[in-house]
């Protein structure tokens, strides 16, 4: 959490960031450029001019075209229940991308995005019971609405950073879903049940596993290039600059609340789209779906997948979502022991998150990461 | 130069600040006309952080105005004065030091060229805001490095990116908080180097410790004591000025005259 | 590397993965019916069948003594339901949809069960309710309290062996309206079963000619002090309360109202849940007095109960409850329905279930009504703590 | 009237227990920027050490070797949790770290103490009610109000009268300034880690008669401490306190005045102080940069 930001709030004063050791390299896929930042620094002492990231950036696309096409292939081979898996972590996977928005790219710890999550279900839902089963409608409408409650809520967040930034969309998370709990019209704490299942173009209804599989793949992946695209604009340059070193952005005349409130509402889009993808994979959707325990489960895949990259979040979210519904159950329903085992694991064996083991970096971060630890120790 | 002919650039106005009791600025007015290299310079606790503080807009000011180009700014916050052309360096450089160089210097380019919220491209494809971070890079001796990450930038390198992100704001005033402290006697001689090829017409104000530098680079120089203006003038006439070397003599700390500001860091 | 050679190889690889996949043809999801595996249910004489329950999560106590009342019917029939052996795979419901519709459909299309137990989250229930019903798989709810599991929602292949939140405190309301005196106070935990239990005693309580003094909903999961709630219900003047919780809070509530002590001078009235089990455990001597409606006691004197008693004892340790008696019943129903069957496939097994008849269980002789909710007695129960540990005394029976 | 001084009284006896738990929370955090989400954790096994010794309602001594024994456990606990802290610097990771720590305590006691739902009786001799203002009122919370009182006193004492005090608070202020002073800021660091823990256990402790004990709790009592710090600063001691009773009145009295929003109040209060003023009602002192 951004708590040299609270420091500095609270009072009042600005505390030089100049002043704090960071000087590591390799401390951070919180880089700039999460995607080819890391190649960058990799790649050492390139000329600087060129487009020195080329090659990697071939390879990357090679690794991505061979996941999306691993992914699309799964309802071919796979039973129904693994590819509804794989369908669920990708719905989540949206979720954690707007949290990644928030939290990796504009160093903003965001409790709340499960508010928007649910307001693209429900809506999702809701067209599908009352208006149309048309999944392209039901995902734009969730997408609107999450971005209308994240414009409608969202003032009273972006205004703070670090842990009041935490708690304020804590609270937000923890009223709507206290609202939906209680709200008779979408189904109270029992949910919305009775979804008939989507259809795309007027055509017939998808009832198999797999076609919808393959709706919320195509969607996730939409959402995923978007997120990407945001993040390299120079917009995502100036969310990071928010993140890095808030007081300089002001002081170079921006105004970080402004471009954090963007932000916001765009999470608020991703999750509502998210949502949508959720609900119609599921065809419910209940309070329970939109809880503390989803929106922190949520965080905690950015965290582990490595805050600021896009695609170790998207892997965290598997990660986190195998271990909960699959690990469970076959040991006796201890599945929080195994998660929380993963937690301390992943901060001791993997310090930058999934996103830290791309081969070469690997050996570069122990050695780096024996400095530090070095470096602390002594101070 | 007569700068009381011209509009100044900057304009303070009996610019008072105080702590409770202590009044750290007391009423100062200084004017700065349009290209001017201006330095503030003062025993310690002679108040120029503070005052460099208040005319930056990162302090408050308790009474006087600040005025730029005649508009009063004073209730401005910082933020608000940079986007007016008037922003300031830090004493520990702050940068943005998970970005690479060039990010750091694109992020004053494109606030500058109002792309700073525009995600319908890849950033590199606004090939203006590249080639003029780049510039800028160049200008201070950095281009070569910026790809690297600016965590991995030395001391004299950050006060050189420093300044290569306050000219990329196309600022009409820099305020410089003691850009020397704590370099290297090489590093010292490059910065003012820089210092002395900056554009002709964009206005310093330099707060500086090391009298070398001040006397090196500045037109008019204000010593400040105990909160106040003791004198203001060229150079020269600082030099011989008795009032001043009484200040510095009385305050027994005649090394803050000539030696290198210590304990900065 | 060239540009054209990863491209080439990128393609290659896509291609062959591809191709390796659909020739393999080890199953696919592409199918209209997710689970038409033929003969995936029951091989070689065996049936399988899934059990979701709670194992972690607040309901995880209500989990474990279904486990144990649906493993305890087992034990005493040999392991064999309707003559086959039984493979019984036990998923964790966890605390709501979030875990227990993706359980669920694992036993169903990874598991290939015959029919799944269990579901205590009413929620979950009624998420799964559309899953079951196309998927044409029997779904047992043996707890799981919605009105609507087998009312607005019902389905062919949902059956409940529990009871329905309404049921539960419609019961109780002609007798609080007979014994209290005055005007009752109703509060319950704010969710849908709270809203749901509250609705069914002030039907039938107000039928019976029950004067209500107010209504108050608490947050539900969130409430850990009842003392403004107690107060309030002071300055009403009500002569009785009624109440719904369960779990940690059913423990709070009877402790912080016999500690605020209204408990001497206010008796309490609640739908059983409010002193089940563990709760009733640790509530003890708090809970004294306590009036409730439930479909079981571990009080009531058939024999057929004692016996269950203390085989139950005897596996666990401790005494049963509702929750093991409705997982335990619904092991017997299917038990007979399996044996009735004249297939394999889900249609053939629902309809056994239409025909299985009276259920003779520890709580008395039961049967399914026409919307496949049981047709039950329910009993008032009193709480007694004289000697030793609490249990629910059977005052009498309730209609 | 007399119903809703009930309630006051009920608040106090509330925020004398969140103070006692909130308190280590938030001076871990100020001095180490550590936001310790095992903290509720801690608190949990408090609650199960008097499970352990003092379930059915045992004497005061039994209560009180309770405490001790809740103090010793949290204190090991929060050394613990110190030490594999200071193996990371990045600030989520901490908090995944304490997160999973968090955990793996929970299912440790759910396996040592099943999934039940358990109660503790308070100490025999004030296991009984009195009347206050025509209401019973438990004799049990009046004693929890009279601790909390005792406690901040202390507190106060020890953290604005003492050395240690001045050092505890410089450290929030500015931790590479008293480093480099010299002073070995990883004792103290630790001291106030362990000293936070074993506050929180014996929380745990003494909150059993009223809350009990049971699997979840620690994460409600966790999202309270969180808000109890937010509300009244990070890293003051004054501001605990001052948020504890807060939070303890909003949730009581609160409650008694509106309870139909009962479970928007303590989130909409937070969210009221936080755009007011950002800081937290009584921030600690940072040091200042001029």
């Amino acid at each position: 959490m951004n708590i040299k930001a609270v420091k500095a709030m609270r009072g009042g004063t600005h505390v030089p960031s100049g002043t704090t050791p960071v000087s590591e390299p390799l401390d951070g896929d919180s880089a700039c450029d999460s995607g080819s930042g890391s190649e960058r620094r990799s790649g050492g002492h390139e000329s600087g001019t060129g487009d020195s990231a080329k090659g990697p950036g071939r390879r990357r696309a090679v690794v991505a075209v061979a996941v999306v096409a691993l992914l699309a292939a799964a309802p071919v081979v796979l039973a129904p229940y693994p590819v509804s898996a794989m369908s669920r972590m990708l719905a989540f996977a949206v979720l954690v991308l707007s949290v990644d928005l928030l939290t990796g790219v504009t160093g903003l710890p965001a409790l709340g995005q499960a508010a928007y999550f649910g307001a693209g279900a429900y809506t999702a839902v809701l067209i599908g019971i009352h208006i149309t089963s048309d999944a392209l409608v039901q995902t734009l409408a969730g997408l609107v609405m999450g971005l209308v409650a994240a414009a409608v809520t969202g003032w009273v967040a972006v205004r703070a950073s670090g842990i009041v930034f935490l708690m304020l969309t804590l609270a937000i998370g923890e009223s709507v879903h206290q609202v939906a709990d209680t709200w008779q019209a979408v189904g109270a704490s029992n949910g919305l049940a009775g979804m008939p299942p989507i259809t795309l173009f007027g055509g017939p209804p998808l009832l198999a596993a797999g076609f919808v599989h393959w709706w919320v793949l195509a969607v996730a992946v939409a959402v995923f290039a978007a997120v990407a695209l945001v993040v390299r604009s120079p917009y995502g340059r100036t969310l990071r600059g928010i993140r890095d070193n808030e007081a300089r952005m002001r002081a170079l005349g921006y105004r970080p609340a402004l471009a954090r409130y963007g932000v916001f509402c765009l999470a608020g889009a991703v999750a509502g789209a998210g949502g949508a993808l959720w609900a119609q994979q599921a065809r419910f959707f209940s309070p329970g779906d939109m809880g503390f325990e989803v929106a922190a489960l949520a965080l905690l895949s950015v965290v582990i997948g490595g805050p600021g990259s896009l695609w170790g979040p998207c892997l965290g979210a598997a990660l986190v979502l195998l271990v909960r519904d699959n690990l469970s159950a076959s040991i006796g329903g201890h599945g929080p022991l195994v998660l929380g085992a993963v937690f301390i694991a992943v901060v001791f064996l993997m310090p930058r998150g999934l996103a830290g083991l791309t081969g070469a970096r690997l050996r570069g971060l122990i050695a780096a990461r024996g400095a530090r630890l070095r470096k602390e120790n002594a101070s | 130069m007569t700068p009381q002919r011209v509009t100044p650039l900057l304009e303070l106005r009996g610019l008072t600040r105080s702590y409770g009791s202590l009044t750290a600025v007391d009423s100062v007015d200084l004017a700065l006309a349009p290209g001017e290299r201006h330095a503030l310079i003062g025993p310690n606790g002679a108040g120029k952080s503070t005052l460099f503080a208040t005319v930056a807009g990162t302090l408050r000011a308790s009474g006087g105005s600040v005025l730029l180009s005649g508009q009063d700014v004073t209730s401005l916050p910082e933020g608000e004065r940079a986007r007016r052309g008037m922003v300031r360096t830090y004493q520990h450089s702050s940068l943005f030091l998970d970005c690479s160089v060039l990010d750091n210097v694109a992020l004053a380019v494109q606030r500058v060229h109002r792309v700073a919220h525009r995600c319908d491209r890849a950033a590199r494809r606004f090939r203006h805001i590249d080639t003029e971070a780049r510039r800028h890079l160049d200008s201070v001796g950095l281009l070569g490095r910026a790809q690297d990450m600016a965590a991995a930038l030395s001391h004299g390198e950050r006060r050189q990116l420093e300044v290569a992100m306050v000219l990329a704001t196309e600022p009409a005033l820099v305020m410089f908080d003691e850009p020397t402290a704590g370099m290297s006697a090489a590093e010292t001689e490059r910065f003012v180097a820089l210092m002395e090829r900056l554009p002709e017409r964009l206005t310093v104000l330099i707060v500086e410790h090391d009298l070398d530098v001040v006397f090196r680079l500045a037109e008019r120089v204000t010593v400040l004591h105990l909160g106040k203006v003791l004198a203001s003038g060229p150079p020269e006439a600082i030099r011989a000025d008795e009032a001043v070397q009484r200040a510095y003599l009385g305050s027994a700390r005649t090394e803050d005259l000539f030696a290198e500001a210590g304990g900065e860091r | 590397m060239g540009v054209v050679s990863v491209f080439s190889l990128s393609r290659t690889i896509a291609g062959l993965a591809l191709g390796a996949l659909v020739l393999s043809g080890c199953g696919s999801s592409l199918g209209e019916s997710d689970t038409a595996e033929p003969g995936g249910g029951r091989s070689g004489g065996d049936v399988k069948i899934g059990l979701l329950v709670p194992l972690s999560g607040v309901y995880a106590p209500v989990g474990e003594d279904m486990k144990a009342g649906f493993e305890l019917y087992l034990d005493q029939h040999d392991g064999k339901l309707g003559g086959h052996d039984v493979d019984l795979v036990t998923a964790d419901e966890g605390e709501g949809p979030q875990t227990g519709v993706p359980a669920a459909q694992k036993l169903v299309t990874q598991d290939q069960v015959t029919a799944v137990a269990g579901v205590v989250n009413s929620a979950t229930a009624l998420g799964l309710r559309d899953f079951f019903h196309e998927s044409k798989k029997p779904l047992l709810i043996a707890n799981a309290g919605a009105d609507a599991i087998t009312g607005a929602r019902k389905s062919d292949y949902v059956w409940r062996t529990s009871f329905s939140n309404g049921g539960v405190s419609g019961a109780l309301g002609p007798a609080v309206a007979e014994e209290a005196k005055g005007s009752v106070y109703l509060m319950a935990a704010d969710y849908a079963a709270g809203k749901e239990m509250v609705a069914g005693f002030r039907k039938s309580f107000e039928a019976a000619g029950g004067k209500v003094a107010g209504e108050k909903y608490t947050p539900f999961g969130k409430t850990q002090d009842f003392q403004p709630y107690l107060s309030a219900i002071r300055k009403s003047g009500a002569d009785a309360v009624f109440a719904f919780y369960a779990g940690a809070e059913a423990v709070n509530f009877v402790k912080q109202y016999k500690q605020f002590g209204l408990a001497d001078k206010t008796p309490l009235y609640g739908t059983g849940f409010l002193t089940e089990g563990g709760v009733l455990a640790a509530q003890g001597k708090a809970a004294a007095g306590v009036k409730t409606s439930l479909h079981y006691s571990t009080e009531l004197k058939s024999a057929r109960n004692k016996e269950f008693v203390d085989a139950y004892r005897q596996k666990s340790g401790k005494p049963p409850t509702a929750y093991a008696v409705q997982a335990y019943d619904a092991a017997a129903v299917l038990d007979k329905a399996l044996a009735k069957a004249s297939g394999d496939s889900g249609e053939d097994l629902v309809k056994a279930l239409g025909g299985v008849g009276s259920i003779d269980s520890p709580r008395g002789a039961w049967k399914f009504d026409a919307d496949h909710n049981p047709q039950q007695q329910f009993y008032l129960r009193e709480v007694r703590a004289d000697e030793g540990p609490a249990v629910n005394a059977v005052v009498r029976e309730l209609d | 009237m007399a119903t809703y001084l009930v309630s006051v009284l009920n608040g106090l006896a509330m925020g004398s227990l969140l103070f006692a738990i909130a308190l280590g929370l938030s001076l871990v955090f100020g001095m180490m920027d550590v936001l310790n989400l095992a903290h509720g954790a801690v608190y949990l096994v408090g609650a199960y050490v008097a499970v352990a010794l003092v379930a059915d309602g045992a004497g005061v001594a039994a209560f009180v070797l309770a405490v001790l024994a809740a103090a010793v456990a949290g204190a090991v606990l929060g050394g613990l949790l110190a030490a594999l802290t200071r193996a990371t610097a990045h600030h989520l990771d901490q908090a995944l770290l304490t997160l999973g720590v968090a955990l793996v305590v929970g299912e440790v006691l759910t396996l040592a103490f099943g999934t039940d739902v358990h109660s503790i009786a308070a100490p025999e001799p004030v296991g009984g009610g009195v009347t206050v203002l025509g209401e019973t009122y438990p004799v049990y919370r009046l004693l929890v109000i009279g601790f909390g009182i005792v406690l901040a006193v202390a507190v106060y004492f020890l953290v604005e009268r003492s050395p240690l005090g001045s050092l505890i608070r410089a450290t929030v202020a500015d931790r590479a300034m008293v480093a480099a002073l010299g002073v070995n800021t990883g004792r103290v660091l630790v001291g106030v880690f362990a000293a936070g823990a074993a506050l929180a256990a014996v929380g745990g402790v003494l909150a059993g008669p009223i809350l009990g004990a049971q699997p979840g709790l620690d994460e409600k009592v966790l999202l309270l401490a969180l808000v109890v710090v937010v509300i009244g600063g990070l890293g003051s001691v004054r501001g605990a306190l001052l948020g504890a009773v807060l939070i303890g009145q909003v949730q009581a009295l609160g409650t008694a005045l509106l309870p139909q929003y009962a479970s928007f109040l303590v989130f909409a209060a937070m969210a009221l102080v936080l755009l007011l003023r950002p800081t937290g009602l009584l921030p600690a002192r940072t040091a200042v940069h001029a």
